[in-house]
């Protein structure tokens, strides 16, 4: 089994595709979130990791280490964006950050610890659980899987795998979820049958992950 | 849809600098035209904060000054500000005494506002008032879904008066999380409105349709409903949110809301069935508000909003405040 | 087109009988309702008079107050009051010292005013001020089809205030003349309005059109063009009422007024181009006022006013007045 | 040649003749109105002489006189119409009044003068003169033409006859003149090719005149 260790030059490429990524989505996304919520998530998404990836391409390579780059993109994601998206991605990268701490680059290990980070830091800032029809229930399977797979000995890509299909999957249910929490909980009824944008969203930035460490 | 408008990403800007421009006998901009705030801050009085996305206005910029608010953050079209622009508010507006966020009950305001708090609670002592006075539905459970609209113009000239008085941060938070139970609002929609980043309307209704119980962003409410007269839409209106709070009881305050695209005297047509209704069931109106003070852009529709206050509330409802919006006494 | 209104027949009585519910602090019902009165009299005061049309909410009647109106007479939709409305609130108003009638520059208006001046004229002293703020336009030529749109608002504020100091009848029939050629407006519609009675739209616009030199009665203005950005439309509005008074010069209140379906956020940007085209041309803008009130129904669409006045004139502005739609100082 | 002599019963059946043809060509004047106006003229007209007509009709036909006939139609036109057509119709009924003025019935003599007086009292309240696209362009050659014919000898029927043919070619030239007064004097050259809705009213008055003493 390989293993790999991520550094700042990965890191930022990372982030480079997540943005190229949100881009090209923005409109799907936009259009999901005109159906059950205010027609602005891709827009918030594009924006947040837009600004994310040019701060962090901008940070000095042999200065900044992981955490900083953490740091720098929560902190240029939520200046950028005022939406919910904003803090719930901020945290969840401050958490990220957070995990970095003190290391130069991240063993496999580390990053699927970022990654359950990350979920976790977006289910602390916006209280969801799984079944409220949010990003929460593409990001926590997914962390979950992740985890998991890692349990069993995979490799970092095999992690990634895991966790795109549990989020595929679970953004895919929120189909048939009635909101409890965001602005489409007040639709009642009238959501369901809708995919949640934040989670499908939330499946755009795991595949990220997943072709990154391919 | 035709706008007054010159460029999506331009329009915020250009609008509330014409604001400030117009009133700059209560308000400027605060450190890099983050926020909105009043021309003379007051020391030693707990500062109130409030803000949310654009696309409200008057809300909240035009309820900056004197007996109100001290700062207002504005953020995108319906999209809350970012923690920076409040936490920044915060840092200009509280001169040692603290300040009150008050917050519409929406997770991006909440959320945005919460950050905020956590970067400056370090200098600041910081209390939160969550504003939702949206009619509760069946489907919103615990009331947690409750969102802020139009009630929230009432929580914020209440609490700005209190501080004004010398309230301590508190006593205004004791207040403010009292308030809440005792004001609520419902609203209807004639027409949707797009946003013109996305140049997508998030309803569109037909000539003989409306939306019952919409909020103040565009989004659908919880039933599309065929278009009636006004006496009936406004006795719907009148009657649920009576339902909502009678327990509440006593005197109250009658607030009819436009949205943005409904004249004055549709909103005094629409006010007249409302008094008549709450009349007939017994209450005692003794304040009322008519106005555009809430709004979705220019959205055709409107809000009912009862408020029940105290004898202490109503004087606080009747002191001086001098803003662009909210004027009297002053 | 939905609009809060039970039946054509009834709309104009229940707007104005919520707008006194909503204002009983300022203003009562005349005599048999014919027109709205502010509820204390002042003996020995000179009374003002307005009244028009309905339609144009909150003009005239949110202007009832201290320091302002002391009645006003709503006809049915765009259709001026009656004689007999005019006398009977010349009657119930005037305390002896006679009174001024502010009339806006319609043929229907004038002679019904006329009429009711001459009905009145044994027992009351009467002088008539005819704002007519609209631009003057090629084919108007001598002026006289000048109209009287928003700038009837800036007249009666400060006859209004000049009568609460204590004025005479021929001082305020000087000031109001002497008003006139320095007050200028002009106006753009984005939609056509429907008068409920006739369901009648006068002018109907495309989607890439705006009707120029509107006047608040939905009558067409003197142009139709091509829909533009705020910019453009609001230059050239400047511009039009910025050549039309240049000659009056010296320091100036400025005020972008909504026709009743633009929101506020809108009029702010528009207020923020037209301040700037103003500044650029030298003006010094000493006052301002932004919002929706001389309306055309729910047309979308607004007007720029640009007046001179002279230092004594700014203070008559900023006495104080307390009315539905207009209240500072008190 | 016949001679009539006109009292007040007379004058009850004139103007529910009058009310019955503004109800007939109400939405004909309003469709005028809505071109150049304001699409309330035909609702003003037949609100008016609805009026009108109901008050005189109401009038005890032994105690009232001609002069307490025209005076009550004013008084009920002007309170029934705020237009401009209400201050307009109520001067002419009023100088019609006057000139009735001590006469218990109207030879024919006299209603050419009270025909007169109408379009005398709408020229002094509106000032408005011929070529100004105003119901005067059909009310003043109307007159003028009747009181020529009476010079020249011929009966009322006569006289109604002329004043009738001037009144329709008088708001048939409407539709070649620019307003000066009125509404439409906004207009400019947008107000060519349409007939002055006043002056279409017009007609239909001195028509009702015709009419009746044919
Ligand atoms: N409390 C919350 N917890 C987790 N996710 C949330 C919460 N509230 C909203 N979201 C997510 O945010 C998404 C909407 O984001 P966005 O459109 O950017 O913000 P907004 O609703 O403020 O316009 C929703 O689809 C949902 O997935
Ligand atoms: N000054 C005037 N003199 C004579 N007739 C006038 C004058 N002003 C308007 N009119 C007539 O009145 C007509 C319009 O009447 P109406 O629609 O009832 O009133 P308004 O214009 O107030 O809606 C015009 O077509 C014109 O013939
Ligand atoms: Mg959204
Ligand atoms: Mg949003
Ligand atoms: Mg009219
Ligand atoms: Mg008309």
């Amino acid at each position: 089994m390989t293993m790999t260790m991520t550094g700042t030059e990965e890191l930022k490429s990372l982030f480079a595709r997540i943005a190229e990524a949100m881009a090209r989505e923005k409109d799907r996304l936009c259009e999901l979130d005109g159906v059950i919520g205010d027609a602005d998530h891709g827009i918030a998404m594009e924006l947040g990791f837009a600004a994310a990836a040019k701060a962090v391409s901008e940070l000095d390579t042999t200065a900044a280490d992981p955490t900083l780059v953490f740091n720098t993109a929560a902190k240029s994601f939520l200046n950028a964006v005022g939406a919910s998206s904003g803090p719930l991605y901020a945290t969840a990268l401050m958490r990220a950050g957070a995990v970095a701490k003190g290391k130069s680059t991240l063993n496999d290990d580390d990053m699927v610890e970022i990654f359950a980070a990350l979920a976790k830091g977006i289910q602390d800032r916006g209280k969801a659980e799984v079944g409220e029809k949010t990003m929460v229930d593409a990001w926590a399977p997914a962390a979950a899987a992740c985890r998991a797979a890692r349990d069993q000995g995979l490799s970092l890509a095999g992690c990634f795998a895991a966790a795109l299909k549990a989020g595929e999957a679970g953004a895919e249910a929120t189909k048939d979820m009635v909101a409890a929490k965001g602005r489409s909980s007040r639709l009642g009824d009238r959501a369901l049958g809708h995919m949640d944008p934040g989670a499908a969203s939330a499946v755009v930035v795991i595949a990220c992950f997943h072709d990154h460490f391919m | 849809m035709k706008k007054f408008i010159n460029t999506a990403e331009t329009m915020v800007a250009e609008s509330v600098e014409g604001f400030v421009r117009a009133h700059e006998e209560f308000v400027v901009f605060g450190v890099d035209r983050k926020f909105i705030r009043r021309r003379h801050i007051v020391p030693g009085k707990v500062a109130i904060i409030s803000g949310g996305g654009a696309g409200h206005e008057p809300m909240h910029i035009g309820f900056v000054g004197h007996g109100m608010l001290d700062a207002a953050c504005v953020g995108h079209i319906f999209t809350s500000p970012t923690p920076s622009q409040i936490a920044s508010a915060i840092e200009e507006a509280d001169t040692g005494a603290g300040c009150v966020l008050v917050v519409k009950n929406y997770d991006g305001d909440v959320m945005n506002f919460e950050m905020a708090a956590e970067m400056a609670s370090g200098r600041h002592k910081i209390e939160t008032v969550i504003v939702g006075d949206d009619i509760e539905t069946a489907r919103t459970g615990d009331g947690r879904g409750r969102r802020g609209i139009a009630g929230t113009v009432i929580v914020e000239k209440l609490l700005g008066a209190a501080a004004e008085r010398g309230m301590t941060l508190a006593e205004l938070k004791g207040l403010g999380d009292s308030l809440a139970p005792r004001i609520r609002s419902m609203g209807v929609a004639l027409t949707g409105v797009a946003v013109p980043h996305t140049q997508r309307s998030t309803f569109a209704l037909g000539p003989g349709e409306m939306e019952m119980g919409v909020g103040i962003h565009g989004e659908p409410g919880h039933s599309r409903e065929p278009f009636s007269n006004a006496d009936t839409i406004v006795r719907h209106l009148s009657e649920t949110v009576y339902d909502d709070i009678a327990r509440a009881a006593g005197k109250a305050l009658l607030f009819v809301n436009g949205l943005g695209g409904t004249p004055p005297a549709e909103l005094y047509l629409a006010y007249n069935t409302a008094h008549q209704f709450m009349v007939n069931h017994g209450l005692r109106i003794e304040r009322s508000l008519v106005g555009t003070y809430a709004t979705s852009l220019d959205m055709q529709g409107l809000s009912v909003t009862l408020a029940f206050l105290t004898d202490e509330e109503f004087s606080l409802w009747d002191s001086p405040v001098a803003t662009a919006a909210l004027r009297w006494g002053c």
